[in-house]
């Protein structure tokens, strides 16, 4: 059983990790603003989501986990937020 | 193997503080300067200080970026970038510079043998405060008088700031934070937000008496949320001569000093605390604090009367 | 001397550090007229505190020490009232009430009840100001000394612009990012510290500082911060607009008692942390920067056309003469540096250049005010409309110049002894050059002020307990001239333990 | 050698770094840039204290951790008066007739 959650964590986390680099990645490659925030907030979100996941199992108790689960909804509500803003920015011809 | 990982974070933080000097633009100065704030922040967990991990995450980067932030919107369109001197002068500081930071880092590189250390005169008195956190232990019981004084600080800090009202606008609101076209996003996150950020603030302060946590960190947060409903134009900012937030900024500093001399008759004297009680005067103190330190920390990114009072 | 337990009576020193920040409090939070009422009583309170204080250090001959919260160093902070401390207590009582006194024609609340700007960041910044300095004085750890030069840079920096102008918004930026960069070198040099010995407590330091060259990086660093804060050459450009630009009350603070701070705690690191003997070049090198700001700045304030940027250099020189103690009291036979002549000299300069130069400053306030200007050339007239304050500044003057009976010419008088007998002739030389110069610029400014004035102008008349007040100030600077000629017992109270 | 004195070295870079651009920088928004970099430096001293000096439980020693909390707040406040002053600075325009000749941003001695 243990076995079996730990392979849960390690598969998780390192698909999450896979998550960040694309995203990382993308967004250095990426042509301008618009698909840069694709990248960076498809991939962070879905990356953190992950790891949020994997880690959940090794929770010792369940406020942990709702910390977790609350750290993840916050950065998806500020990530989203963020990046609506500097894309109207940029539709408006702002920045560079 | 870990090793690599922290040689990795330094070339990180280098290159943002390179980048933070060496920036034609001075936006991208200050976006480096806030990118190293956060990576420091990660320093300090490495560092297995949490609770300045928290503090120089959200003062550190995030006040101290915002601050920084608005200075560079107000002086785009006035002042031209500044560039740096000729060459000759930048080897010349440059040398000088690196004198310093080489005869740094063979202090660094010669550590006194065994490292000299408080922490067991600090373990060894935490039963007589009541706190299971070390760190507010010695901002509010070993040394409270440093952290008295440096809310002194902070207030004297706001009326430095407000002095740079002219005479006419005294009393007045501070210049609108609200954004220049507040955009529909910025008001959903100003509503959904604020309700879960006072709650996270609290509980860093509720929670810093026995873990990572505390004033500051608490503080800041509370200060973040109130900025962002002003920012989307929720709110306006009061005036600066309202009674009302007066009292607040001062109830921190003041409950502090009122709790500080009520030693002289309840315990042994100024800043102690009787024992029995120690753990709830100390949590009443960082609660007031906490309240003070977000208004004031509003108000100073928010800068001087920039209007005229009403009558 | 070890910090081990709070003495009788030792609360004073907490009310001396507490009842000023307490009072900008309610300055803050009561706001409307109150201001001036509140600086006022606070004061009164204040001056007792000290002197309660300086009798108490004296009758006792120990010093006074208080430990916060009961918390021993080096896990606590302690205060505690040296003779030192005590002096430099009571003067920046009696200085900062002579300036209250002045400051109630400048900044007093319009009678209508609105708050207004001036008198409201004045007078709460002025008690700021106090409680930085009182900590300065008494704190006696490395860290809360810090947050002292911290607190003394918010309270400053605000008052210097307090005219909104250009000019002395830029000074006041100036001021601030050198006092800035002063105060992270003074971090930066504790933080060394508290790596190699674990304490910032000074008294505990005393006896565990080693003469390694890391400690001596750390120290290095402190000084050379803390020579930024005091304005030493070549660091001292930031001083002259910033103190010119300044109310005249504000002025004479800053003039009078805030860079002595920093010089203060130099004087403790060097002789209560540093790792003793002292090194010798060092502290020639400390003493050759003070001669250069003496002869350069007196220079400089010769050539000044108003008349407060001639004082305001004239502080950068006379804070030089300071600088010259390190080697007179290395180089002396006494057995204690607080035995020798230089030591005495050193602080009696300290006290007296204090007094003086806050008459002066406040002096000069009532004469722009009176004449409507202060160029230098043209205050003719002076003499006549203002002639207590052109006294008080005359008086003031000679104790800068170092003439008999002043309090200048016994403090100049004991560092030229020291400077004799450790057969150090530069100094000598310099003291004596320094007096020249001196003599040169205050008089320049008295014949000027005795002249008869110019056709059709005007004067505003001023308020005699202005007048007054000034004119104490400066009595109090001669008058300290007529203190014995030798080490001064009083100033070597509580150094018992210190070899 | 240990995290605490790569970190060490960093805090000696930074502070090296910050300096430069104290010294060389023109305007005043970039010095009070800089002057954070070797504010930044100078905690991590602290801090390199601190995890030397960890003891009895702890992880760190937490006197220096709590001198480097009120050190940051202290910080953030200078910064927030020096910015306030400088944009102030900027708004009170051309100055007054017998002032020193206009140099626009310049504050370097």
């Amino acid at each position: 059983m243990s076995l079996l959650l730990d392979l849960f964590t390690i598969v998780a986390v390192s698909s999450g990790l896979f998550f960040f680099l694309a995203g990382t990645v993308g967004f250095l490659r990426f042509p301008d603003t618009l698909t840069r925030l694709h990248a960076l907030t498809k991939a962070d979100n879905l990356g953190l989501g992950l790891i949020v996941l994997g880690l959940l199992p090794r929770c010792p108790d369940l406020v942990s986990a709702l910390k977790l689960v609350a750290i993840w909804a916050l950065v998806q509500l500020g990530g989203a937020t963020a990046s609506q803003l500097i894309a109207e920015f940029a539709r408006r011809g702002g920045g560079r | 193997m870990s090793l690599v990982v922290d040689l990795f974070m330094v070339l990180l933080i280098l290159t943002s503080a390179v980048w933070t000097v060496l920036a034609r633009d001075r936006r991208d100065a200050v976006i480096a300067f806030i990118v190293l704030g956060l990576q420091l922040s990660l320093v300090w967990m490495r560092l297995m200080a949490v609770d300045v991990a928290l503090t120089e995450a959200a003062v550190g980067g995030g006040a101290t970026g915002l601050v920084l932030l608005r200075a560079c919107a107000r002086l785009q369109p006035v002042e031209a970038e500044g560039r740096l001197p000729g060459l000759r002068a930048q080897i010349a500081a440059g040398l000088l510079c690196a004198g310093v930071g080489v005869a740094l880092a063979a202090v660094i590189l010669a550590p006194a043998a065994p490292a000299p250390s408080l922490a067991p005169a600090v373990a060894a008195h935490m039963d007589e405060v009541g706190l299971k956190n070390p760190v507010t232990v010695v901002l509010l019981a070993y040394r409270a008088l440093d952290t008295l004084l440096e809310k002194v600080v902070l207030v004297l800090g706001l009326i430095g700031v407000w002095a740079l009202a002219p005479d006419l606008f005294w009393g007045g609101r501070p210049a609108s934070l609200r954004a220049a076209s507040p955009s529909g996003t910025l008001t959903f996150l100003a509503r959904v937000l604020p309700p879960v950020g006072v709650l996270i603030g609290v509980y860093l302060v509720w929670n810093g008496a026995d873990h990572p946590g505390g004033t500051f960190q608490g503080g800041t947060v509370l200060a973040a949320m109130w900025l962002l409903v002003m920012m989307a134009g929720l709110g306006e900012l009061p005036e600066t001569r309202a009674l009302r937030l007066r009292r607040l900024v001062a109830v921190g500093p003041a409950l502090f000093i009122a709790v500080g001399l009520a030693g002289f008759w309840m315990a042994d004297g100024f800043l102690s605390y009787p024992p029995e009680y120690a753990k709830p005067i100390i949590v009443a103190v960082e609660v007031a604090l906490a309240l003070s330190i977000a208004v004031i920390l509003g108000l100073m990114v928010a800068g001087p009367a920039a209007k005229e009072p009403e009558r | 001397m070890m910090a081990d337990a709070t003495t009788p009576g030792g609360g004073l020193l907490v009310l001396a550090l507490m009842l000023p920040a307490v009072g900008m409090l309610a300055i803050f939070a009561l706001g409307l007229r109150h201001a001036e009422r509140i600086a006022h009583a606070t004061l009164l309170a204040g001056l007792a505190v000290a002197l309660a204080v300086a009798v108490k250090v004296g009758q006792s001959g120990q010093a006074m020490t208080y430990l916060i919260g009961g918390w021993r160093p080096p896990l606590g902070i302690a205060l505690q009232a040296d003779g030192l401390s005590a002096v430099l207590m009571v003067m920046t009582a009696v200085i900062l009430c002579a300036v209250g006194v002045f400051a109630r024609g400048s900044f007093s609340s319009p009678r209508d009840g609105a708050e207004t700007r001036r008198p409201f960041v004045f007078w709460s910044l002025f008690l700021g100001l106090w409680s930085a300095l009182n900590c300065a004085w008494l704190a006696r750890d490395l860290f809360s000394l810090f947050v002292a030069l911290e607190l003394l840079t918010f309270s400053a920096v605000p008052l210097v612009c307090l005219d909104g102008s250009r000019e002395t918004l830029r000074a006041a930026l100036r001021y601030l990012l050198f006092a800035l960069a002063g105060s992270v070198l003074y971090l930066m040099g504790t933080g060394l510290i508290y790596g190699a010995y674990g304490t910032m407590d000074i008294a505990t330091l005393h006896h565990l500082t080693r003469a390694d060259w890391a400690t001596s990086l750390a120290l290095g660093l402190m000084i050379v911060g803390l020579m930024a804060k005091a304005a030493l050459f070549p660091l001292h450009l930031w001083l002259p607009p910033a103190h010119a630009g300044a109310p005249a009350a504000a002025s004479a603070v800053l003039s009078a008692l805030v860079v002595k701070a920093p010089f203060v705690l130099i004087l403790r690191l060097w002789f209560e942390v540093a790792p003793q003997p002292a090194s010798t070049p060092a502290g020639a090198m400390l003493a050759g920067l003070g001669a250069a700001s003496i002869l350069f700045c007196s220079v400089m304030a010769l050539r000044q056309a108003r008349l407060k940027l001639m004082i305001a250099y004239s502080t950068v020189a006379q804070v030089g003469y300071l600088f010259l103690v390190f080697p007179l009291v290395m180089g002396s036979a006494a057995v204690t540096p607080w035995e020798s002549v230089g030591w005495t000299g050193g602080v009696l300069q300290l006290v007296s250049h204090a007094f003086a130069k806050a008459a002066m400053f406040l002096a000069a306030g009532l004469i722009a005010e009176a004449l409507g200007h202060d160029r230098i050339a043209d205050l003719g007239g002076a003499a006549k409309a203002v002639p207590v304050t052109v006294a008080a500044f005359a008086l003031a003057g000679l104790s800068l110049m170092g003439l008999p009976p002043a309090g200048g010419f016994i403090a100049k008088l004991m560092l030229l002894t020291a400077a004799v007998e450790t057969a150090n002739w530069w100094i000598a030389a310099t003291i004596l050059a320094g007096g020249i110069l001196a003599a040169t610029y205050v008089f320049r400014v008295v014949g000027s002020a005795l002249a008869e004035a110019p056709e059709g102008a005007g004067t505003t008349a001023i308020a005699r307990s202005r007048e007054l007040a000034v004119l104490a100030l400066a009595l109090i600077a001669v008058a300290l001239g007529f203190l014995p000629l030798q080490p001064f017992d009083y100033l070597a109270i509580g150094r018992g333990g210190m070899p | 050698m240990t995290p605490a004195t790569l970190y060490g070295l960093c805090a000696a870079a930074l502070v090296a770094i910050g300096l430069f651009g104290l010294i060389l920088h023109p305007t005043p928004l970039r010095k009070v840039i800089s002057f954070n970099l070797i504010g930044s430096g100078t905690f991590l001293f602290f801090g390199i204290a601190a995890r030397r000096g960890a003891a009895a439980g702890f992880l760190g020693d937490p006197v220096p951790q709590a001198m480097v909390i009120t050190g940051i707040v202290v910080a953030f406040a200078a910064t927030a008066l020096a910015v306030a002053l400088l944009l102030r600075m900027l708004e009170a325009g051309a100055p007054t007739v017998d002032g020193p000749p206009e140099q626009p941003d310049d504050l370097s001695p």
